[in-house]
């Protein structure tokens, strides 16, 4: 027999294998790419630090002390050596020896091995609300006696813990990120989808817009923009400000992407099909086009992304970003944006180790991605 | 017409004994620079350069050699206040050293009528600017006749309405200044960094772009690209230190340097280079100035401009770079950079001064801010040692906003008042205001919450920020709940007239020119920004917002009229003395410390600079330190 | 050829027109004038100046005129008489405040042009040719590093490290002694050893994109069949790649000369104002922030014609160098 | 002038070839498994199947063009050079004497002219690049040889056109450029990969003379690809069936279409549509199923899946060649085990 029927239920079944190896096949061609894995633990990593920022930070991060201003990293020790020689497990911080140099205006630091002070895991703490909801009073590090000094990474110069505010600028950091792309995707998927799917003039002048918008420098559109702001706005209103500025810009390559891909899907028989059937626009749209490219659009956000984080830290440097006493990456790049940092407490710049670390990963992981959702797009 | 008994008179009388005695013994000497100039007939020879009587100059330390390049930095091509202080510090007078003293300069005396109205002047013989033509008192009319013209947007004294002046010339050499109505600070003007503004326009240079003595101006203007011939006015001759003065290489000047390379808009690099008619000497009859040329590289990079006198690339310098936090940077730099670190006496009284607003337009606020006790209240809450030591390492003392140690009108009670922590007065105090507790914190009598916002500019001083993080947390602990807002400078300035702010914070200007500039002593003027709408009243601007102030406030105002308008400075003083004395009763804002030294860092081969220098504004630092007679010894 | 450059004319008019009202519009958004600024910027560094002063210049300049009115004035001056208005910080026609800046801006952007070019297309090939070694990974990451760190931290650290390992200060494009000079070839190099650093950071800042692009594409052109055809003749494999795909590869990627060249000049303003380079960017940003309406408006719209045109030279040189596009044929 | 080899001497011989790609996460795939083949001069080898059979992946083998992530684990590629025999299955790819192979002894024409040539480069200067690499002739002569052979493959203005990018041209001329580069340096064997599938009917035919006469007067051999059997009979002198990496049948071109052995060729022919009355026509038989992935063959025969007649060995015993006449050899159990449903 040439030709076998094929029962209903045979016919469903390819389907379902094929969705399943597709998402498999891009699963394995994800994997192909090792950087990209590395990066995706990492990401995801990143964003656990700024979920749990509460838990993880040992301290406050505006808790001060004028005894420990610019005092350098402590680093966590494991190990304790006995007096027999001999090693155990006991996670400490060594305190300092300081004296201040009145000439010189600043205390001097040396980590004195000596002085042994005990971290405690778990430790428990003043209440405090994880991720705003979660009553909690523990912490996963602490030390005992609250005038121990615990600055694993530094002190600042007003010898605030630099760990603590790390991780607190973390959440501000990514957040903005994420937070703008979800706005610039929510402009980019609305303008652009409609612009090809519908073409003719709205493509062009969209598209004419987006051109124009991307041929302007950005740092004058920010300046103005940010100038605009109204000032007596609280630190809450400008960072949503803040991030619709930057969605602003950031919406255009969006917009270009998911454009590109309704142009290039709406030529594609299975569209054809769906409208032959009579299916609305929108049930044609949301049911047919947006699932055939969601993975492209998961790749270009990934990858909008560490703009956005890079765009917080230019604008805060520029001192029309986010400003203190809001902890940022962008904020403490700013605090240490100066020669005296670089000479005396280089430990300062660790924030800039997190931005080169994530926008690496998020990189990678955004190229990763769209590697694995369309090999041989672009 | 009598010799007024003004201080500075003694001076003036004292160095022109000096002159009279060992001029004519003199062989007086120049920058070897010059010497191929004046053979190649170019230049005249030195004696006739100089004036008949030159100003005679003591050395800080010692007679210096000519030669060198003093290099320094501007922070972006619109610093002309370092030009100013540097190159520029030369008016009619100038304050002596100690600041303490108006001194003759290109004016050899002067003499002030009984009724204060009458400042005569008389000027050296045989004074010549840059380009060897004469100074006269016909170039001192002329700026002031310039300047008075309504659309020309220069300002001072000169443009005062309250106390209009004109200028009449006596002859070559003598002028006076004659006003409305007595005017009692007309020297210290004539004697602070505005000073060079009447002194700054050559008549003959300028009057070709004054459509009054040249019909073409207009049309010249046009020619040149400008709109009017204001504008063009400004460009070619811009008045007193003006950023554009500098970009024009014609314009004459009776400084120590004159420009070589100009600043003009895209100057990477400016440079001066000594003014061969120059007319100071040193004791030995040396033309001033010692060293040959200053050299001023254009950056807009701070951290350029510090990395530049790390690496000894600076040869003197303050301004932008000597902040608290890069001290122990320079500090441990001095050895490899080859330069040392002198002190600055700041003249501010304070690091940091907490204006609640008496103005407020919200009623119950008002009422308040102008509670003394709540005032007080706030000061013992902040633990100021704490301050001190974790902003300022330890540099410093608790201090009010009051006239530093270093003034005659120093008080200690006023400087030391309510500056204890002490949460206990504190709480009395708020009580004692009407303020009731609920809970933690404290509210209005009637129950209603009080949030005090407090606005801030971080991007101003960077120490601010980190002090008012401070405080927020000190006075939160005491039960006040603060909201730190930091806002855009520009907003600070447009929101004083609207009145709604809770309260603003400024550093403490006037700790030494208490009498030019008592802002926090009663509202003077628009930075007194705890009594905007008093002030408003007091100086007649914004009359709509205007209110008439407190009876104490009214006493000070009337005081400081009569002192503006006295000619004698023990009358001006005593004046002074019973304002701040008001003031001490009232306790209008709230100080944290007293700014400990700044620092200068100058090169080590670089001779004759006092230490430690007096800083401030009006005495333009280093200016007053007669960089002329700076110079660079040999290794 | 000819319709199509007219065609980019046309459209890139409209762009400048369009680019100006923008510029307008930006410098007209903060509240306040220039005047308010002023006043506070002196007071900031401890000086100060006289209220009546202030006053005066209210006057002179006339704030306050409707929009549309201010919008008029300025670009029919611009049009017209090639007039940017008056700065007011400067005191100084706009003019004569730009041009030399701007060809710094100009000459320094075309550098790191260059020099993105030189560091991405080496890496960019390798990371396709060996796609997923190590090699490829390395390479990328290093390609990326420019990318990831902000510029200004880069440059910072830059001219600090040149400070402590070579005890020289980069900022500037001369030293002193070389400023005003006539060029020489002791000038070129000074020029160069204090360019190369913010050349380095600008270049590195667009790198990573460029080799994103280059590799994708050429991953793309690697498996095509001319490429096949190329080592069928028996020609060695890197002039297989050279010739053919890198060549094919090359042309999108002169496209992007346009549009990196908005990411450099925001990025130029950054690193112009860490190391003291006398180019538009700390002009720019000096006049936004002190409300210099005029300077600022001129600048930002000098930088968007810079943009424009340097997106036309982009499309032109695809044309040029793609028979594709120079013979219409899609 | 290329020697013209003894005829009964193979020019290339391909011996117990098979092909395997690996990747990085799964097992090695088998693309070709133990193929024989050999090429004289003068003459044509077929190689037909279906996509994804093996036989592109067979000729690119031979001249050593497969992606990085093929190996040759087994067999020998033997080609004469005129100074002996050259394994290349041993040969680096990139190396120097693989190189001075391709194009100069073996060259290949491929099966989408439009993206088998440059898009960026002119037809000229592809061609020289050829000459001027294999026979170190400066510019000038290269692109005289190019004009003369664009010429003799039918190119009109031949020296215009030399200046021209292939999107300038049409189909049959960009072949006719493809197929005049390939004989540049007058190889001795020349490799079609289905040159004529992406032209039209009569384009097709001119092709397909062209390369037949051109094989006449170069006296070279030429292994044609192809899928198409109408192709196959006009200029084919030897035919190799290929399903799923396997040859499952080869010999002379009529003897194979007259007896064909295997039931894949079988089915293969009888999915030939062929000219004849309406009434007569029987309807085609097309092969059921779908060719199963390399994954899924069996380590039979390949065709097991599909084949009407497979029986007990086939799908774990891979059928051994079978001589069915002179130079007429198939693999398929039936043949050996001379089953009870004689074949048709």
């Amino acid at each position: 027999m040439a030709v076998e029927t094929i029962s209903p239920a045979e016919a469903a079944a390819p389907r379902k294998i094929r969705r399943e190896s597709q998402l498999a096949l891009m699963w394995r061609r994800f994997r192909q790419h090792q950087l990209a894995v590395v990066s995706l633990w990492l990401v995801i990593t990143f964003y656990l630090i700024a979920a749990l920022a509460e838990f993880l930070a040992p301290t406050d991060p505006s808790a001060y002390s004028a005894r420990f201003t610019y005092a350098p990293p402590q680093g966590l020790h494991l190990f304790l050596q006995n007096e027999d020689g001999g090693w155990s497990f006991q996670p400490h911080v060594n305190g300092y020896k300081s004296e201040v140099d009145p000439q010189a205006m600043r205390r001097t630091f040396v980590v004195d091995p000596e002085v042994v002070i005990p971290v405690r895991f778990f430790a428990p703490s003043e209440p405090y609300q994880l991720a705003g909801f979660i009553p909690m009073s523990v912490k996963l590090m602490g030390v005992e006696g609250p005038r121990d000094p615990f600055y694993i990474l530094g002190a600042d110069r007003l010898g605030r813990d630099l760990l603590s505010r790390l991780i607190h600028g973390t959440r501000i950091s990514l957040s903005i990120g994420l937070a703008g792309v979800t706005l610039s995707l929510l402009f980019g998927i609305i303008i652009g989808g409609f612009a090809g799917f519908y073409g003719g003039w709205f493509d062009s002048a969209v598209m004419r817009i987006v051109e124009f918008i991307r041929s302007m420098p950005t740092i004058p559109l920010w300046l103005g923009l940010a100038a605009a702001l109204p000032k007596d706005w609280t630190a809450l209103q400008t960072y949503f400000a803040i991030t619709i500025i930057l969605s602003l810009i950031g919406w255009t390559e969006l917009a270009r992407v998911v454009r590109g891909r309704f142009l290039s899907l709406r030529t594609e028989d299975f569209v054809t099909a769906a409208q032959l059937d009579g299916a609305s626009d929108w049930r044609i749209i949301t049911r047919h086009m947006v699932p055939s490219f969601t993975s492209h659009i998961i790749a270009a956000a990934t990858l909008a992304i560490p703009g956005m984080i890079l765009a917080e830290t230019a604008l805060s440097f520029l001192g029309l970003g986010l400003q203190a006493p809001i902890v940022s990456w962008g904020t403490l790049l700013q605090e240490a944006q100066n020669i005296r940092t670089l000479a005396t407490a280089p430990w300062l710049l660790a924030p800039g180790i997190c931005v080169v670390v994530i926008i690496l990963a998020l990189n990678f992981f955004g190229d990763g991605l769209r590697d694995a959702a369309d090999p041989h797009g672009r | 017409m009598r010799m007024n008994h003004l201080s500075g008179l003694a001076g003036a009388v004292a160095l022109t004994a000096i002159v009279a005695a060992a001029g004519p013994s003199w062989a007086q000497q120049q920058a070897p620079m010059l010497d191929a100039l004046v053979e190649s007939g170019e230049l005249p020879p030195v004696e006739e350069r100089l004036p008949a009587n030159p100003l005679v100059v003591e050395p800080v330390e010692s007679i210096g050699t000519y030669g060198g390049t003093w290099r320094s930095a501007l922070r972006g091509g619109l610093d002309n206040a370092w030009i100013a202080r540097t190159v520029a510090y030369d008016g009619l007078v100038r304050y002596n050293r100690e600041w303490d003293e108006i001194i003759p300069n290109l004016a050899e005396s002067w003499e002030v009528s009984e009724d204060s109205r009458t400042y005569t002047f008389k000027l050296r013989e045989g004074l010549k600017w840059n380009n060897g033509t004469p100074f006269t008192s016909a170039d001192i009319a002329f700026a002031v006749e310039l300047m008075s013209e309504p659309s020309y947007g220069a300002g001072t004294f000169i443009k005062n309405p309250n106390n209009p002046v004109t200028v009449e010339v006596i002859d070559e050499t003598t002028f006076s200044f004659v006003f409305e109505n007595p005017n009692g600070l007309i020297m210290d003007d004539l004697a602070s960094v505005n000073g060079f503004t009447v002194v700054s326009l050559n008549k003959e240079y300028c009057s070709q772009f004054y459509p009054k003595y040249n019909p073409d101006a207009e049309a010249n203007a046009q020619a040149a690209g400008f709109q009017t011939w204001e504008l063009h006015m400004q460009d070619r001759c811009s008045w007193a230190t003006e950023t554009i003065r500098w970009a024009n290489p014609d314009l004459p000047m009776m400084n120590p340097w004159m420009i070589e390379e100009p600043l003009t808009g895209d100057a990477t690099r400016t440079t001066f280079v000594r003014n061969p008619y120059y007319w100071k000497v040193d004791t030995e009859g040396n033309q001033l100035p010692y060293i040959d040329r200053l050299s001023m590289r254009v950056s807009d990079s701070l951290e350029e401009i510090t990395l530049m006198a790390l690496n000894g690339e600076i040869d003197f310098q303050d301004r932008h770079i000597a902040t608290v936090a890069n001290q122990p940077l320079f500090f441990d730099g001095q050895e490899a950079g080859d330069y040392r670190l002198g002190a600055n006496v700041p003249s501010t009284s304070n690091t940091l001064v907490l204006q609640f607003n008496m103005n407020h337009v919200d009623e119950k606020r008002r009422e308040l801010f102008q509670n003394k006790d709540f005032r007080i209240g706030v000061s013992h809450l902040l633990d100021r040692q704490e301050i001190i030591d974790v902003v300022f390492t330890g540099q410093g003392e608790p201090f009010q906003v009051a006239p530093r140690p270093e003034s005659p009108f120093y008080d200690e009670e006023f400087a030391k008042q309510y500056t204890e922590f002490d949460p206990d007065a504190a709480a009395a105090a708020f009580e004692a205001a009407g303020l009731v507790k609920s809970g933690d914190v404290y509210t209005f009598a009637d129950g209603t919450p009080l949030q005090i916002t407090i606005d801030l500019i971080a991007s101003f001083r960077s120490e601010w920020v980190d002090m008012m993080e401070l405080m927020q947390l000190q006075l939160e602990a005491g039960g006040l709940d603060i909201e730190l807002n930091n806002i855009d400078r520009t907003l600070y300035y447009d929101k004083r007239p609207l009145g709604d702010y809770d309260a603003q914070i400024w550093q403490g200007d006037g700790g030494l020119d208490v009498v030019q500039e008592p802002r926090y002593y009663f509202p003077a003027n628009g930075e007194s920004v705890w009594a905007f709408r008093w002030q408003a009243w007091y100086n007649g601007a914004n009359p709509e917002i205007a209110e008439e102030p407190a009876e104490w406030a009214r006493n000070q105002m009337d005081l400081y009229t009569q002192l503006r308008a006295e000619g004698d400075p023990e009358v001006r003083s005593d004046l002074m003395k019973q304002i701040l004395e008001i003031s001490k009763e009232n306790f209008p804002v709230i100080g944290v410390s007293l700014p400990g030294n700044g620092y200068y860092i100058a090169k080590n081969n670089m001779r004759n600079i006092a230490e430690p220098m007096l800083h401030a504004y009006l005495f333009p630092t280093p200016g007053p330190y007669d960089p002329f007679q700076w110079y660079f010894a040999a290794e | 050829m000819l319709r199509f450059i007219i065609n980019r004319l046309i459209a890139m008019v409209l762009t400048l027109w369009a680019v100006s009202v923008v510029a307008f519009a930006i410098i007209q958004l903060p509240p306040g004038d220039y005047l308010t600024t002023y006043v506070a910027t002196l007071n900031s560094n401890g000086d100060r100046v006289d209220p009546s002063t202030i006053e005066a210049l209210r006057q002179q300049y006339g704030f306050g005129e409707p929009f549309l009115v201010q919008y008029w004035k300025w670009i029919s001056g611009i049009v017209g008489r090639g007039d940017f208005g008056q700065s007011f910080e400067w005191k100084a026609p706009v003019t004569t405040l730009i041009w030399g800046r701007l060809g710094n801006s100009i000459l320094i952007e075309g550098l790191a042009v260059f020099a993105m070019w030189t560091i991405a297309l080496p890496i960019g090939i390798y990371a396709a040719v060996r796609k997923y070694s190590l090699g490829d990974y390395l390479a990328t990451i290093g390609g990326f590093i420019g990318l990831a760190v902000p510029n200004f931290l880069m440059a910072l650290v830059l001219m600090y490290l040149s400070f402590v390992w070579f005890g020289t200060t980069i900022g500037g494009l001369f030293s002193p002694e070389f400023e005003n000079a006539h060029w020489s070839l002791p000038r070129i190099w000074d020029f160069l050893s204090r360019a190369w650093a913010p050349v380095l950071v600008l270049a590195t800042a667009g790198t990573a994109e460029l080799i994103r692009i280059l590799r994708a594409n050429l991953l793309d052109e690697l498996k095509k069949p001319y490429v096949t055809t190329a080592r069928a003749k028996g020609l060695p494999e890197w002039k297989v790649i050279l010739k053919y795909p890198v060549r094919v590869a090359l042309n999108p990627l002169v496209s992007t000369i346009g549009w990196l060249l908005p990411t450099l000049v925001s990025s130029s303003v950054i690193v112009s104002v860490v190391l003291n380079l006398p180019t538009a960017g700390p002009l720019l940003l000096r006049s936004l922030t002190s409300q210099d309406m005029y300077l600022a408006g001129a600048l930002i719209m000098l930088l968007g014609v810079l943009t424009v045109i340097g997106t036309l030279v982009s499309d032109l040189l695809l044309a040029w160098i793609d028979p594709r596009i120079r013979y219409g044929s899609k | 002038m290329p020697q013209i080899p003894m005829a009964d001497k193979p020019l290339l011989t391909v011996r117990n070839m098979s092909i395997s790609f690996s990747s990085p996460d799964e097992a090695d795939i088998e693309a070709v498994r133990q193929v024989d083949l050999s090429l004289t001069p003068g003459k044509t080898l077929a190689l037909v199947g279906e996509s994804g059979c093996g036989k592109s992946v067979t000729a690119r083998a031979v001249l050593r063009l497969l992606d990085k992530n093929a190996i040759i684990p087994s067999g020998e590629i033997l080609f004469d050079t005129g100074q002996g025999a050259v394994d290349i299955a041993r040969l680096k790819p990139d190396s120097l004497a693989m190189r001075s192979i391709r194009g100069a002894e073996i060259s290949m024409i491929f099966q989408e002219p439009m993206s088998s040539l440059s898009p960026v480069h002119t037809i000229g200067d592809q061609i020289d690049e050829f000459i001027i690499l294999h026979e170190r002739l400066s510019p000038k002569q290269a692109r005289e040889r190019t004009v003369a052979l664009l010429d003799q493959v039918g190119v009109p203005g031949a020296r215009d056109r030399a200046n021209a990018y292939p999107f300038e041209l049409s189909g049959g001329l960009r072949q006719r450029a493809m197929i005049a580069m390939a004989l540049a340096c007058t190889p001795k064997l020349l490799i079609a990969d289905e040159p004529t599938t992406a032209l039209d009917v009569t384009t097709q035919a001119q092709i397909l003379d062209l390369l037949r006469q051109l094989q006449d007067d170069y006296g070279m051999a030429m292994l044609f690809i192809t899928h198409d059997l109408g192709v196959v009979a006009e200029v084919a002198d030897e035919i190799a069936v290929m399903y799923l990496g396997d040859v499952v049948e080869q010999g002379d071109v009529y003897e194979v279409f007259r007896r064909p052995k295997h039931p894949y060729t079988q089915a293969l022919m009888n999915s030939v549509p062929r000219l004849s009355r309406k009434a007569d026509r029987k309807r085609l038989s097309p092969i059921k199923g779908t060719v199963p992935s390399p994954r899924d063959r069996p380590s039979g025969c390949a065709f097991t899946s599909r084949c009407p007649h497979a029986f007990a060995p086939c799908p774990a015993q891979r059928p051994e060649r079978t001589q069915v006449s002179a130079g007429h050899v198939a693999r398929c159990h039936l043949l050996a085990h001379e089953p009870a449903e004689a074949l048709a």
